[in-house]
């Protein structure tokens, strides 16, 4: 784990290099970069990634912990920073500080069944999870993958869930908002799949990631099938600066979402995420 | 955009002041000219609109006769990106406040023969009659905005003109409150940052020649000014100026005829 | 070519939108059109109701390049008809301010947008970029010395904040003032050079016999600030109240502006030309030698040497700025005590390019009643018709863009403020 | 004790000592903290009024340290508006990462107040005690000299007691001085370099009589307060955000954010990039930012906090209630500042009555 060093500078980021780059839809890519001295990171932190002249934003990793000598970023092109980043080729350097956050308590849940819930861009930040299931499948009972994405054109990561769904030792449901004719798969919102999902409540940890709405139904679907709050754990966004707890933009209530965060159990935020504008 | 884009400078309804911003930009005007083709600027060169596509276009000024109304359309046609310079383009400008009076009356206030002239009943910021992409405040613009947007621009990022009040500036550059510390009626709680707080630095109020801020809350100003004596007329004059025609200050300046 | 139009439908390098016309008919000029097409902006109408406080500020949006013209007409105006005589140092501060002001604008006019035209370039930018980077990058550092007076004083180059009915709102600080002073010792060289620079220009051989106006001040400064007086060199000496007396404004079809007349007749001129040849012996010895040493000479009457006037008017306003810097003290408070009153004022002030004539009358609560403000350009308007029959009368056997070139040429001597004077500029030359 | 002399030895002292000394300065109509050069720079003679949206300065006493709070406090010189963080050289591939140079000023602080201490305390464990830490904040702090000024007189606005950080200032400072009448000062040193300064000074021994005057003093600028009530307040903030006093509240605020920027704890901050026309070097530049913005909150598709009410209530909420829950003290030192420099007047201690009122 990243120890800070109280005599360095946290604000100052490391040369990262890219290494690889693939076109995952149309305004989304995935890059592998290396960077000197890379400490490793636990799944669901995230890097701060600074394009120089244009600006610095938080992108969670979504390779494998397992493999330290490349960092692997999604990003997906909303804005002015992420689209100089999505724009980035091979051989390209970037600012990287990191890793930041606290991260989804994985280990934590061997012995149980697990469910992982995503939607949309969030398949990113949870793939380093999927991984570490994978790699360590008989640690873990039963495992769910329910994946929603707005069209067929806009699954993430389409080849992999293909792989993991021919897997027989886990099960991998997608689902998607508006499907043209030659859809046979699901239609509707995720959270729907999680009744027909096969796991035990009272012994299942939840992974969910998303837009903030459907972290809400998800959460909420999940305590009425009888998992504790405690063990649905999310992951949340808000404006970050610095990403390590002094610029305060990402205050959620009490917390601060960078260091606290971004990862939560549903106990800790579904009385925050209830109050409007919080 | 590949190679140099193309730069075109148009001039509406206007005082030239915000064109003039980029001449006086001493230092940077020579680094402008080399990182952008300066292809269409009546005010610095003789070259002509040939005609052609511009990638992007400032437009100074606000609309205020029928020709300009079909001008802008053919401009936007032709720009990728247009860019209003300045409180005229952005709120339709001091000239707006005629808007509301009679035009009539107003012609014959200043010419001898109005039948010689051809003019709207209004005058009207760009936005109001095509896309605008970017807005940049004030009256004039400030050259550090106007250099920083050229920049961003180049470097394809976003430029750094928050909406935020003109206090939060006033703050930084350490200014004592003029409105706190001497009762005078200052605008800056509702007016977009951007000049540096240049008014209570001179120990004035600011008068809001960058327009209303993000979430104005006027009527709250309105009241503390009237608190500290202002009468009606004040404050309606107050609002009724540089950006008169913007809706948080025309309704403002309304709810004090 | 005997039948032909000579046209320009967007005159460039002018502040504000306007057009030319000259009409050949038989290898004889009959008709010369200078039209302004900037919109009109009615300041004058909307300023009736608006207290007199607020004239400074408005009037500046009048113009973006010639702001502090404006303020200072105003601010004399506005004070004369509240009855109130301001103090020798807040007249000190305005003639710094105005300084700058004629620096700035002076340099923007004759190596921007003026220089271009003798050396064949369509822009300085084109001139810098084919030999004269030099030159554009003298000028630039000259012009911004002119700025920082403006920034410093005024608080900002365009449309400045600090001038105020009565005074300023704020004595800059001696401190930064002192600091000015030395830029405005390093302009000096530049000062100098820029002189030099425009008197080596090639100018067109040609003269005429102008009615010249300016200001006189009652102090026997050089016209600039405080226009008491107004003087020509046909004689004419009078108070600059009795401005109405005898000038006049027409409303002619081809403008949106009004254009001055001389009520007992004639265009006349106003500008560095007058000035110059009005109130030579007030120039400084530096000044007058720089003159001496371009071959200007006492009397200048070929109006496209205006260039040098202006560098020499430049040069004499950076020493005015540096002597008025020296004798600064702070002082405080800023401004006199205003009690509003009914009344009416005039100021007359020069602008770099011309007499401003502001008149007002104020109700008794101090709000505006009535609004006059006669810009340089409205009254320059006449005159430049005039100039572009007679100056180009004996050049019409050159090709139609040698002559268009030199009627926007001679045009630009005017350094025409175009948004000034809607309350200006397209070339057509009509041969039928 | 010591007297005016003693003073100007202190501060001829700290400047040979290599530092910049900073104290209060009458400018524009308040006081303000400036570079000083002698105890003629400081604001005798004056005092302030303070309400709601009001400040005044008016010639009153003899005192140096007649003047209470000015607007801004020692935030802009520890914390400062702008800094570069770092810059870079070279471009694409070459692109090297410039770190700024620490700020290793050696400074002084004359007249900080009791509040002032607690805001720096507040500031260094929000910048320097958690995981990560301001490099250039630390450094300012690692190279401070305070001289603190015990409070006699309060301003009408101060609830400093309530807060439990003043009117006596009781850590966070090198040296502490107590005006008494005739520009005399009662003087402790709290610290080693404190004392060593003190020693070199030329003083008295302080009598029971003055003692019993400083502490005279202080007691009266206690019973000029006005209170806040905090006991349970923390929870009782948290738990009501729809209270209807919110709304109200949002109709008066101007959300222009003075509150913030005077706020000496307040320590938010946004980070932009500079970039220039002549070259590809870049600089990382941060300045304050306040949480009253709507920018503050923008993620990808707009706002978290559009609404002026709910950008009024993350202020006040954190300020007294989950600050607490972050640093296990309240983010309100009492000192006033957002009360009076609030153009509107809009009174924090009020706002918190007004939702322990309940209602709606
Ligand atoms: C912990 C965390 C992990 C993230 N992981 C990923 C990821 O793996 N892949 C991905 O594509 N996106 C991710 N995001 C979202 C990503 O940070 C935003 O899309 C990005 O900041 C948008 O910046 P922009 O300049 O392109 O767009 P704009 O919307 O113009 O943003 C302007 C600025 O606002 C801030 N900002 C805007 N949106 C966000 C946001 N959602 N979160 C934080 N700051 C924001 C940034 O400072 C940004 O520079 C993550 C966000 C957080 C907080
Ligand atoms: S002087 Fe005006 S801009 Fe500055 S803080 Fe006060 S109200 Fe805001
Ligand atoms: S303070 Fe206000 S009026 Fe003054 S320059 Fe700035 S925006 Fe304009
Ligand atoms: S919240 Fe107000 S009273 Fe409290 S420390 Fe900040 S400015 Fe002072």
């Amino acid at each position: 784990m990243h120890a800070p060093d109280p005599h360095t500078d946290p604000m100052l980021p490391v040369i990262a290099r890219i290494t690889r780059r693939t076109r995952e839809l149309s305004d989304v890519v995935t890059f592998e970069m290396e960077v000197e001295g890379w400490p490793g990171f636990e799944p669901g932190q995230f890097n701060m990634l600074a394009v120089f002249g244009v600006g610095e934003i938080p992108i969670s990793i979504s390779g494998p912990v397992s493999d330290s000598s490349k960092i692997i970023h999604t990003i997906r092109d909303v804005g002015p920073v992420s689209r100089a980043l999505a724009a980035l080729e091979p051989g390209a350097v970037l600012g990287l500080r990191g890793p930041y956050g606290a991260p989804w308590p994985v280990k934590a849940a061997r012995g149980r069944d697990v469910v992982v819930v995503a939607g949309g861009l969030g398949l990113a930040p949870v793939r380093p999870i999927l991984y570490e299931l994978m790699e360590n499948r008989d640690a873990y009972g039963k495992i769910t993958l329910l994946y929603g994405a707005r069209s067929p054109s806009e699954i993430l990561f389409r080849e992999e869930l293909g792989a993991w769904r021919s897997r027989l030792d886990m099960g991998v449901e997608v689902t998607v908002d508006r499907a043209p004719e030659d859809w046979h798969g699901h239609v509707g919102v995720v959270t729907a799949l999680l009744r027909a999902a096969d796991f035990a409540p009272a012994n299942t940890t939840a992974f969910v990631c998303g837009p903030e709405i459907m972290i809400r139904f998800a959460a909420n679907g999940l305590t009425d099938l009888g998992v504790a709050a405690t063990d649905i754990h999310l992951s949340m966004e808000r404006n970050m600066q610095c990403g390590i707890g002094l610029c305060g933009h990402c205050q959620l209530g009490p917390y601060f979402l960078c260091k606290d965060g971004p990862v939560f159990d549903w106990a800790t935020m579904k009385p925050l995420m209830r109050i409007k504008e919080l | 955009m590949t190679g140099r884009p193309r730069l075109a400078v148009w001039k509406f309804s206007s005082c030239d002041g915000c064109q003039l911003s980029l001449l006086d930009c001493e230092d940077e005007v020579l680094a402008v000219a080399g990182a952008i083709e300066i292809a269409y600027f009546p005010e610095a060169t003789r070259r002509e609109d040939d005609g052609g596509h511009y990638d992007i276009s400032f437009v100074e000024g606000s609309v205020t006769t029928p020709h300009e109304a079909e001008a802008i359309k053919d401009i936007r046609a032709r720009s990728t990106t247009v860019i209003t310079l300045g409180a005229c383009a952005t709120s339709g400008g001091i000239q707006a406040l005629k808007n509301g009076a009679s035009t009539k009356d107003f012609i014959d206030a200043v010419y001898a023969h109005p039948e010689f002239i051809d003019t709207l009943d209004t005058a009207t910021p760009i936005s109001d009659h095509v896309k605008v992409d970017f807005e940049l405040r004030g009256c004039p613009i400030s050259k550090t905005h106007l250099i920083e947007l050229i920049a961003a621009t180049l470097a394809g990022r976003a430029p750094q003109t928050p909406a935020h009040a003109t206090c939060i500036e006033c703050k930084m550059a350490g200014h004592v409150c003029v409105m706190v510390a001497e009762g005078k009626p200052c605008l800056g709680p509702v007016t977009h940052a951007g000049c540096g707080a240049l008014c209570p630095g001179y120990a004035r109020g600011c008068y809001g020649c960058f327009g209303p801020k993000e979430t104005p809350n006027t009527a709250a100003l309105s009241a503390r000014l009237a608190e500290n004596g202002a009468d009606r007329r004040q404050i309606r004059r107050l609002y009724s100026t540089y950006n008169t025609n913007a809706p948080a200050f025309r309704e403002e300046a309304k709810a004090h005829d | 070519m005997t039948d032909t139009t000579i046209k320009v439908d967007m005159l460039a390098r002018v502040e504000g939108e306007g057009a030319f016309k000259v009409v050949v008919r038989e290898g004889k000029i009959v008709g010369t059109e200078f039209r302004i097409f900037e919109p009109p902006r009615f300041f004058e109408a909307f300023l009736r109701g608006r207290d007199h406080s607020e004239a400074p500020d408005i009037t500046a949006r009048i113009c973006g390049i010639c702001p502090v013209a404006y303020q200072m007409s105003s601010v004399q105006a506005m004070e004369m008809a509240l009855g109130v005589e301001v103090s020798q140092p807040i007249k000190n501060l305005r003639r710094l301010l105005y300084c700058g002001e004629w620096i700035e604008s002076h340099i923007l006019h004759a190596a921007m947008l003026h220089a271009p035209d003798f050396l064949g370039y369509a822009s300085a930018i084109d001139m810098a970029n084919d030999g004269h980077a030099d030159a554009v990058k003298l000028a630039l550092d000259y012009k911004k010395i002119g700025n920082s007076i403006v920034t410093l004083v005024g608080g900002r180059e365009i449309h400045p904040i600090n001038v105020k009915v009565g005074g300023w709102w704020k004595a800059p600080k001696k401190r930064d003032m002192m600091k000015l002073r030395e830029d405005l010792l390093r302009a000096l060289d530049m000062a100098d050079a820029f002189v030099d620079f425009t008197a080596a220009l090639p100018f067109p051989d040609k003269e005429r016999d102008y009615t010249m106006v300016c200001i006189e001040e009652p102090n026997g400064r050089y016209p600039m600030y405080e226009g008491t007086r107004l003087i020509s060199n046909r004689g004419m000496d009078i108070p600059a109240t009795a401005f109405n007396d005898h000038f006049d404004e027409h409303h002619v079809k081809q403008s949106n502006a009004l254009q001055g007349r001389m009520k007992a007749g004639g265009a006349y001129l106003t500008g560095p030309l007058p000035r110059y040849n009005l109130a030579y012996d007030k120039l400084s010895e530096r000044a007058k030698a720089a003159a001496e040493r371009s071959g200007l000479g006492r009397e200048v009457k070929n109006p496209y040497r205006s260039i040098v006037v202006r560098a020499v008017e430049s040069l004499f306003a950076v020493e005015e700025a540096i002597r008025l810097i020296e004798d600064y003290e702070e002082f405080d408070p800023a401004a006199m005590e205003i009690t509003p009153r009914a009344g009416t004022g005039m100021g007359a002030s020069e602008a770099p390019r011309g007499m401003l004539f502001h008149q007002y009358t104020l109700e008794e609560d101090g709000s505006i009643a009535k609004a006059q403000i006669v810009p340089p350009t409205a009254q320059n308007q006449p005159s430049i018709e005039e100039d572009l029959a007679e100056l180009i009368a004996d050049e019409l056997d050159r090709p139609h863009d040698e002559i268009q070139w030199l009627c926007e040429q001679t045009i630009r001597n005017y350094d025409p403020c175009i948004s000034c004077a809607t309350h200006f500029l397209d070339l057509t030359i009509d041969r039928g | 004790m010591i007297d005016a002399q003693g003073l100007d030895a202190l501060i001829a002292a700290l400047a040979s000592d290599g530092r910049e000394v900073f104290g209060p300065v009458r400018r524009e109509g308040a006081v303000v903290y400036e570079e000083i050069s002698s105890s003629d720079d400081l604001p005798k003679g004056w005092a302030d009024e303070q309400s709601g949206g009001h400040y005044r300065l008016r010639q009153e006493g003899d005192a140096f340290f007649g003047a209470t709070l000015g607007p801004q406090g020692w935030k802009r010189l520890l914390h400062p508006p702008k800094q570069v963080l770092w810059r870079t050289e070279g471009a694409g591939e070459e692109t090297k990462i410039i770190p700024e140079p620490l700020d290793t000023t050696r400074r002084a602080f004359i007249g900080a107040r009791a509040c002032d201490l607690a805001a720096i305390a507040a500031q260094d464990k929000v910048l320097t005690e958690g995981p990560y830490r301001d490099p250039q904040y630390a450094a300012r702090r690692a190279n401070l000299f305070i001289v603190a000024v015990n409070c006699t007189r309060s301003a009408e606005t101060c609830f400093c007691t309530s807060m439990n950080t003043g009117p006596k200032a009781t850590k966070g400072y090198d040296i502490a001085l107590t005006e008494l009448e005739g520009g005399r000062f009662l003087a402790e040193a709290a610290s080693e370099a404190g004392a060593a300064q003190l020693a070199a000074l030329p003083s008295r021994p302080a009598t029971a009589d003055d003692e019993g005057a400083a502490a005279a003093g202080i007691d009266r600028a206690r019973d000029q307060q006005r209170r806040i009530d905090t006991d349970g307040l923390p929870a009782l903030l948290k738990d009501r955000p729809d209270h209807p006093r919110w709304s109200e509240v949002a109709q008066r605020c101007l959300n222009c954010a003075n509150c913030t920027m005077v706020c000496p704890t307040c320590f938010c901050t946004t980070v932009d990039e500079v970039t220039s026309l002549e070259g590809p070097e870049t600089e990382r530049v941060n300045r304050w930012a306040s949480c009253f913005t709507v920018d503050f909150s923008h993620v990808h598709g707009g706002a978290v906090r559009p609404g002026a009410k709910s950008r009024y209530r993350q202020w006040m909420t954190h300020k007294l209630a989950t600050w607490v829950d972050q640093f296990g003290e309240m983010g309100c030192v009492g000192c006033g500042r957002c009360i009076s420099w609030c153009p509107v007047g809009i009174d924090i201690t009020e706002e918190a009555a007004a939702i322990r009122k309940g209602g709606g």
